[in-house]
């Protein structure tokens, strides 16, 4: 339950036309049409005394605490399954119903332990206060009667503990499963007196719990707590912040005592996340105080020299020397920066404007380079935004939801509760994914298309849909005619409609039979709202842009674009990529997606920072690490990405980082890039500093501080400093200063304040004086572009494919414990749920090679080779094999290759021939890989 | 002796004391056995008939060793079956042909007036049908008496192409056989007023909810739905089994365990006629209900309404239970006594004792004294005198009973069969027991029967269903009439 | 061995004749259990993956239901009626005979593995009371001298 | 940089705009492509490889547009 204690209206609101008013006390009240009677009363400010309601959760009516005397009707309706009606006349204080409340009370505390006193949840128990409430003053009943008192606790679960002898057997534990999670993990057992709650026939640890925190919320007693408030006690205060995980963005109140936090818990006004939390968010915020956490700068002259702790001053003079070192020795060119998806996009704005501003080039990048950057090229392309084009509320409207490419119930959570609310409703789903992920068939949830492409034909299947639309004549002529380019249109029906884009001619090559894709593209074009989501299996490939393209040209071919419910949606995978992408972390382009070639935008930003801007683009990451081992790029400031471990082709990266002369990694942890660095400076975590995320529906949340910098400087602190002493002053003494100067400089942030953000909560971009509020969806009269642009989408097959010798492929992911690179949630409890990443397999592919689930297997390709435990699981297809990047030591990127998109070199994470065999010792790499960790760790200071 | 037609019923009460081994025996002699319904008149089971010119004779009670030399037999020969009054005085409208026909038997069904309901029904608008079930004045026998017409008109309103009709056969107040026996007396009855329904409200599939304690009416149904269905056009029945559940009787908690959910029950609103199986539009009626639509479409609702009395028009039949010499089943226009019903067909108690007391309407009736016997059953009277007629059960007791005893018993019950959901059936019902055993054992006994009766006010006003809602009135019954056996 | 291969066979056949029905969790909880004369627990998954529904839920339904067992019976099942009409007629003296000729309480069953004894709350056969129901079979007027005979062939 | 890793790059720019009917279209496509997207050093090494060695390894498309473009891909020094 929330500490800090918010209004509950105790049933959810309802939407409505039409309205009814009714009188209840005295007062009268109108609310829309639907609206229960117990939430007209809160609305009136009148207070009926409840304990299985919430606001949360459909009315249940089982804890007749909340009866009321209802004029002309017998007996005494409970207000919170009473629907209001108008001119009713209700009453909810008369000493029938005080006695009737005291004998339910009575009855609870018949049955209730009395250790309040000494109860976790003692001063924030509902329980507790409704006794108070009715005022109970005797339990006449006694307590030698039967009870529920000797039951044990459940705590299996690392984060909370499920002590079943406080509980009122109210159900909202069990009812925030199934509506707000969707997973249905918990349920009633047995019935009458009897009746307990129970995660099935198993404890929480080893149920389908996937330890949202939704019950722990729900729950009014001290049944279902956390184990920190157990350990902590109760919070005295809590500050409105957002998390650092996925792109989703939830909204959370981080829960204090003094400077310590206590309990996260989903902030019900959260407009991305509506009170809802996922593991990571809610419980995975342990690493934030890690003993890991470097708290000190540090230096050296030589990776193979030990590190050695200075001041701040110390450390950004040694960098700023170094930088200017080297530009002088290898010219203006030869350093650069990398901005994080994970820090605010106040921070992501300075380092850009460091490198472009203070190093004088435009070589800086973003993690978002090995992730998204196909979605900003093809929908720029396409639509002309860089971005997503709904709100997840959008979801509620949609008839047909596609999922391609991304895994939501693992890597965005809480949209996929959302997006499985309204599969439950009656919307349709269509999976496009090689692994028959979790969506495809779950509790209450079954897709009506699964297309198991063969990895690396994206294109072919998208292509194949667009053709079977085109040509059965189910796309919106009326749409494309008034919204889209007509030349461009006419170009593509041509390109389309060839016979070698149907679904037929595809067959082989995507291994989708025919009809399946016929069904999905008849389903897509005539279902209603249609609603496209994807990740980065669209992204990642040699032709990551061509199907974003694809995606674009399907949406806008049948009128999906403009109006709630449709669009083209972008799951993005860390909590600010879109605004590290927004923040011009692009060598391309300055922020506002505004490419440097353009005078008019140079002399703007010039005039603004003072200084001449390069026009020609600098270089990618990719393109870094070539520079670096053909000797032309010495420098690097990172900040908050660990390059080293996540970006693809380890080897290679490994020999660009060694020929660098001077890398400042900017981080929480000694990460494995830091290995590599000559400067550290101890970075600040997302609750020890203020600033802005922007999520994946172009949401601009607040980051709010709760304690101050471990290491004493906040990143933009840092990075200022640094600006200062590479001789570019940088002023600032608060980040919203930094976002008052992002607001002066770019026409889609021009109306975003700190000050608004406080009075809105949140702004979706674009927000100016167009849309001062923001805009949840985009294109709805006309494409930002203008006109709606169709480009041919040729399938190009990747040059990855399975050979005799690599006769399968390798994909990549993520789960729902571990998140990214695991920096994090490798230093929680998480790590019960996922302790390594495993190699999963076909039981064909398994039995061809004789490898039993559990074996080491060596998974080999042309880049490199490392050993996993195989995992023998039906939910790959024959040939695919998948494995996560969560554990360092797992190398899946020693393995994965150089390939990359075409447009955006955004890496082929997706798509790498390997071999697979068993082996009973760790690969050469891994070797290699633990000495390297086993030196380093001896060079830090004592 | 000479080869005849003999009737040996099949009726599960009928089984269970030897009809079947009767009927081997009479086989076994060489006669033409039909096995038919019961009718009803337990005390006289195995009850045998004899086809003879003039009528049915009746014998009874029989066991083999009776078979040779049956029909000599002066001591059990019963004379014509008609004409045995306590059948005769009846009037048969809903159990008309529950003992004379082969309940099996679709010819015999055809030929004792089966089927016109349906086709009277089929020759009608729906609003008609609905118009004439609301006009005959059938009120759900099932205990809740509401209107079964003006449920059907709520059905038949509500918007969705998909509806469905079902049948309430979880009967499972003590002292109630009536629904079991049309089931096996009678099933195609059942089956055409489902079909009648079914056209009234525009619903094509009906189920059948048959609690599992009624094994032998369940075969019985399921091979006459198996028999009929060809009949019955675009209409599909389905039977489903409970599984030991007394709340599935509860509509809504009927409605969750037939959609394979926990039988939890649902608040109201929504009504099942709006949102009910699968969130569709839903009729629930009892077996009875749905048993006596075929004869008031048949005869019209006239002749149905011209029996009973106030507002409970028709007849109902009632169960006659426990400790009274002829047990069995009296169908009865409204407005009996219960005096009438105990001694004029029950013929007293069993024991030859006294009757001290009568539960009316199942374990959540009250129990009434020898003072009430009076009251005429019709289901307004009966409110008022603080009864309710429900299923039509009737158990008597003796004066040897505990009635303290029987208090308890009715928590107790609650207690085994509360679904959980609200807090005064979950907890209160097994404070209920606690609280009554101390009063019976002297503990502090006037403020625990204030407690009792504050308990008993919170059961009836906060619980969310008639299952905690009713279960205070057999308690305060036995408290308000029979003082003196809380205080042994 | 030979009983798991048997028990998995019946799970298996059970789910594929009653997985397309609307609502058909009991139906096939019915048919495993007449077919085993319990729900193993292990059919829990295995239904709950064919159903689509969660472990959890199917585990919530198998327990609310009295009639539902997750352990094997007796070779015979003997229910006992308990509600007011059977005890109007002495049910409760029969109870105890049953009890104390057996040897166990209600939902135990004897040491031999004969009997398991169960009580029920309404056979139908109330103008027959005391009522008994064995391996499905109704009596009616059960006197204890009567129960004793009907159980002789049982031990 | 390494010439190879352009090349191919350059050829994957180009199967894409392949596609395209408009010869003009398609060479106006790579040749802006390359502009707006590498850094000077990666042009000029392209550049050099195509004086060079021809060239070798790129796709006729590549050639032509870097031919008909070469003004443009030509970094300001």
């Amino acid at each position: 339950m929330y500490s800090v204690k918010e209004p509950d209206a105790g049933t959810p609101q309802r939407v409505s036309e039409e309205s009814v008013t009714l009188d209840v006390d005295g007062v009268s009240v109108t609310v829309p049409a639907g609206t229960s009677v117990m939430r007209a009363a809160a609305e009136a400010q009148v207070r009926v005394p409840k304990l299985c309601a919430t606001d949360s959760l459909e009315a249940f009516g089982s804890c007749r605490l909340c009866l009321v005397e209802i004029a002309g009707r017998k007996g005494y309706p409970a207000s919170c399954t009473t629907v209001a009606e108008a001119g009713m006349k209700v009453r909810t204080q008369s000493d029938k119903l005080a006695k009737l409340r005291r004998g339910m009370m009575e009855l609870y505390i018949s049955d209730h332990p009395l250790d309040c006193l000494t109860c976790p949840s003692n001063g924030n128990c509902e329980l507790q206060e409704m006794a108070g409430v009715v005022g109970l003053r005797e339990v006449r009943y006694g307590y030698e009667g039967a009870n529920h008192l000797k039951q044990e606790k459940d705590t299996s679960n690392p984060y909370f503990t499920f002590d079943p002898t406080k509980c009122i057997a109210c159900s909202r534990c069990v009812r925030a499963c199934e509506e707000t999670q969707g997973t249905f993990a918990l349920t009633l057992v047995g019935r009458g007196f009897e009746s307990k709650i129970a995660a099935g026939p198993t404890d929480f640890l080893g149920s389908e719990c996937v330890s949202c925190g939704a019950c722990v919320q729900a729950c009014p007693t001290a049944t279902l707590m956390e184990k920190s408030i157990i350990d902590k006690g109760q919070p005295d205060h809590s500050v409105v912040t957002t998390c650092a995980y996925c792109g989703v963005g939830c909204s959370f109140r981080a829960e204090m005592k003094g400077n310590e936090v206590v309990r996260m818990v989903p902030n019900k006004d959260g407009h991305a996340n509506h009170g809802h939390s996922c593991v990571k968010g809610r419980f995975a915020w342990g690493y934030a105080t890690h003993p890991d956490r470097v708290k000190k700068p540090m230096i050296r002259a030589r990776i193979t020299d030990p590190w050695r702790e200075v001041s701040w001053e110390e450390a950004v003079t040694y960098a700023a020397s170094e930088f200017r070192r080297i530009q002088a020795q290898y010219g203006r060119d030869s350093v650069g920066g990398i901005t994080s998806s994970r820090c605010s996009n106040e921070e992501t704005y300075l380092v850009q404007k460091l490198v472009r501003a203070a190093f004088g080039n435009n070589n800086v990048d973003t993690c978002a380079r090995v992730c998204h950057s196909p979605t900003g090229y093809g929908l720029k392309t396409t639509l002309g935004e860089s971005a997503g084009t709904q709100d997840f509320d959008s979801v509620e409207k949609a008839d047909v939801i596609v999922v391609i490419g991304a895994n939501p119930t693992d890597g965005h959570p809480v949209f996929a509760s959302q997006l499985k609310r309204r599969l439950r409703q009656g919307a349709k789903l269509i999976v496009l994914d090689p692994r028959t992920i979790d969506l495809v068939r779950m509790p209450h949830v079954e897709a009506s298309h699964h297309l198991q492409l063969r990895p690396g034909t994206n294109v072919a299947v998208i292509n194949a849909l667009a053709h079977v639309v085109v040509t059965e004549g189910l796309h919106k002529e009326d749409f494309v005619r008034a919204r889209c380019d007509h030349r461009e249109f006419d170009k593509w029906k041509a390109f389309i409609v060839d016979p070698r884009n149907s679904p037929e001619a595809l067959e082989e090559t995507t291994g989708v039979p025919a009809i399946e894709v016929r069904a999905a593209a008849r389903l897509y074009a005539t279902g209603g709202n249609a609603a496209i989501y994807y990740g980065l299996g669209v992204t990642e490939h040699s032709q990551g842009s061509t199907m974003v393209i694809g995606i674009a040209n399907l949406a806008m071919v049948t009128g999906n674009i403009g109006r709630p419910g449709v669009g083209v949606n972008p799951l993005r995978g860390q909590n600010n990529v879109q605004g590290s992408c927004d923040m011009g972390s692009f060598p391309h382009e300055l922020p506002g997606y505004r490419h440097v070639s353009d005078p008019g935008v140079r002399d703007l930003f010039g005039a603004e920072w003072g200084v001449q801007l390069e026009s020609e683009p600098g270089l990618r990451i990719p393109n870094m690490f070539d520079a670096a081992v053909d000797g032309s790029f010495k420098g690097l400031y990172v900040q908050g990405e660990d390059i080293a471990q996540s970006d693809p082709d380890t080897h290679h990266v490994t020999r660009a980082l060694e020929a660098m002369e001077c890398i400042v990694v900017h981080d929480l942890f000694m990460n494995e890039t830091a290995k590599f660095a000559h400067v550290f400076f101890p970075g600040s975590s997302f609750l020890e500093k203020d600033g802005t995320f922007t999520n994946a529906e172009r949401r601009i949340s607040r980051v709010r501080k709760v304690m101050p910098p471990l290491a004493g400087l906040a990143d933009w602190e840092a990075t200022m400093a640094l600006s200062n002493a590479l001789g570019y002053p940088m002023h600032y003494d608060h980040p919203s200063q930094i976002m008052d100067e992002i607001a002066r400089l770019t026409p889609t942030f021009t109306g975003v304040s700190y000050g608004k953000l406080d009075r809105l909560g949140s702004i979706q971009w674009p927000c100016n004086d167009k849309a001062p509020e923001g805009t949840p969806v985009m294109h709805v009269d006309e494409f930002v572009r203008g006109k709606g642009r169709f480009v041919l989408t040729e399938y190009v097959p990747t040059e990855e494919r399975s050979t005799r010798k690599f006769p399968l492929i390798l994909t990549t992911g993520r789960i729902l414990s571990q998140y990214n690179v695991g920096a994090q949630t490798r230093r929680t409890q998480n790590v019960v749920w996922h302790q390594e990443d495993r190699l999963e397999l076909h039981p064909h592919d398994a039995e061809e090679r004789g490898i039993r689930d559990g074996d080491w297997v060596s998974v080999r390709s042309r880049a490199g080779e490392t050993a996993l435990r195989a995992l023998i699981t039906e939910k790959m297809q024959p040939g695919v094999v998948y494995t996560t990047f969560h554990y360092p030591e797992s190398g899946a990127n020693v393995v994965t290759t150089e390939n990359s998109d075409w447009a955006t070199n955004c890496p082929e994470y997706k798509v790498t021939a390997v071999q697979v065999g068993k082996v009973n010792e760790p690969s050469e790499w891994q070797k290699r890989f633990a000495e390297q960790a086993r030196q380093q760790s001896g060079l830090l200071p004592r | 002796m000479n080869v005849s037609t003999v009737f040996v019923p099949r009726d599960a009460a009928a089984l269970s004391l030897g009809a079947d081994e009767v009927a081997a025996a009479l086989a076994a002699a060489g006669h033409q056995v039909i096995r038919n319904g019961s009718r009803g008149m337990f005390w006289l089971e195995p009850l045998v008939e004899v086809v003879t010119p003039a009528g049915r004779v009746a014998y009874g009670p029989v066991t083999p060793r009776d078979v040779p030399g049956l029909f000599e037999n002066q001591t059990l020969r019963l004379g014509l079956t008609e004409e045995i009054p306590y059948l005769k005085k009846q009037e048969r409208l809903t159990f008309s042909r529950v003992g004379v026909t082969d309940p099996l038997s679709l010819t015999d069904y055809e030929a004792h007036g089966g089927w016109r309901g349906l086709r009277a029904a089929q020759a009608m608008r729906p609003a008609q049908i609905v118009e004439a079930v609301v006009a005959s004045g059938l009120r759900g026998r099932g205990g809740a008496a509401f209107p079964a017409g003006i449920k059907w008109r709520t059905v038949l309103g509500a918007a969705g192409a998909e509806k469905y009709i079902v049948c309430n056969a979880d009967e499972g107040d003590s002292g109630t056989f009536s629904d079991r026996m049309i089931m096996e007396g009678d099933p195609f009855v059942l089956i055409e007023g489902m079909a009648i329904a079914g056209l009234a409200v525009g619903a094509r599939k009906g189920y059948v909810y048959v609690r599992s304690e009624y094994p032998h009416a369940e075969r019985a149904l399921q091979a006459a739905i198996v028999a009929a269905q060809p009949l019955l056009g675009d209409f599909d029945i389905e039977l489903r089994r409970g599984a030991g559940a007394y709340i599935c009787g509860e509509e809504t908690a009927l409605l969750e365990s037939l959609e394979g959910k926990r039988g939890m029950v649902r608040p109201k609103p929504p009504l099942p006629a709006i949102a009910g199986l699968f969130g569709k539009p839903t009729v629930v009626n009892n077996v009875i209900t749905l048993a006596s639509v075929p004869v008031i479409l048949d005869e019209g609702p006239q002749h149905y309404a011209d029996f009973g009395m106030g507002r409970s028009r028709g007849t109902l039949a009632f169960q006659m239970a426990g400790n009274v010499k002829h047990g069995g089943l009296v169908e009865k226009a409204f407005g009996i006594t219960l005096r009438e019903l105990l001694y004029d067909y029950g013929g007293g108690s069993a024991s030859g004792r006294p009757i001290r007391a009568v539960q009316i309407g199942g374990p959540l009736g009250a129990y009434f004294p020898e003072s009430k016997f009076d009251v005429p059953l019709d289901y307004e009277a009966f409110a008022a005198a603080g009864g309710m007629i429900g299923h039509g059960g009737v158990v008597v007791f003796d004066d040897t009973v505990d009635m303290a005893k029987m208090a308890r018993y009715a928590m107790e019950f609650c207690a085994v069969e509360s679904c959980g959901k609200c807090t005064p059936c979950r907890i209160g019902s097994t404070r209920g027991v606690e609280v009554i055993d101390r009063i019976r054992v002297g503990q502090r006994r006037e403020a625990n029967v204030e407690l009792l009766r504050d308990l008993c006010d919170t059961l009836i006003q906060g619980s969310l269903c008639a299952m905690g809602g009713m279960t205070p009135y057999p308690v305060l019954s036995a408290l308000d009439h029979f003082p003196e056996d809380f205080r042994r | 061995m030979q009983s798991n291969a048997y028990s998995g066979e019946v799970i298996a056949q059970s789910i594929a004749a009653h997985q397309e029905r609307p609502g058909g969790l009991l139906p096939l909880l019915h048919a495993i259990q007449d077919a085993l004369g319990f729900v193993p627990p292990d059919a829990v998954a295995r239904i709950a993956q064919a159903l689509n529904l969660s472990r959890a839920e199917v585990h919530g339904v198998i327990t609310f239901y009295h009639d539902f067992r997750t352990a094997p019976p007796g070779r015979h099942v003997v229910k006992l009626c308990r509600a007011e009409a059977c005890q109007a007629m002495g049910s409760e003296a029969l109870e105890a005979h049953a009890r104390a000729r057996l040897g166990v309480d209600f939902r135990e069953t004897t040491a031999n593995g004969a009997i398991t004894l169960e009580p029920v709350y309404c056979l139908g056969n109330c103008a027959l009371s005391p009522a008994v129901m064995i391996d499905g079979q109704l009596h009616g007027r059960v006197s204890s001298e009567r129960l004793d005979r009907l159980m002789e062939p049982l031990k | 940089m390494n010439a190879q890793k352009l090349v191919k790059m350059a050829n994957e720019i180009a199967a894409f705009f392949d596609a395209e009917p408009d010869r003009q279209v398609v060479l106006d496509g790579v040749a802006g492509h390359i502009k707006r997207f590498w850094d000077p050093r990666m042009r000029r090494e392209l550049l050099r490889w195509l004086d060079e060695h021809g060239g070798e390894g790129l796709k006729p498309t590549a050639i032509e547009a870097i031919r008909t473009h070469r003004d443009e891909l030509v970094p300001r020094a």
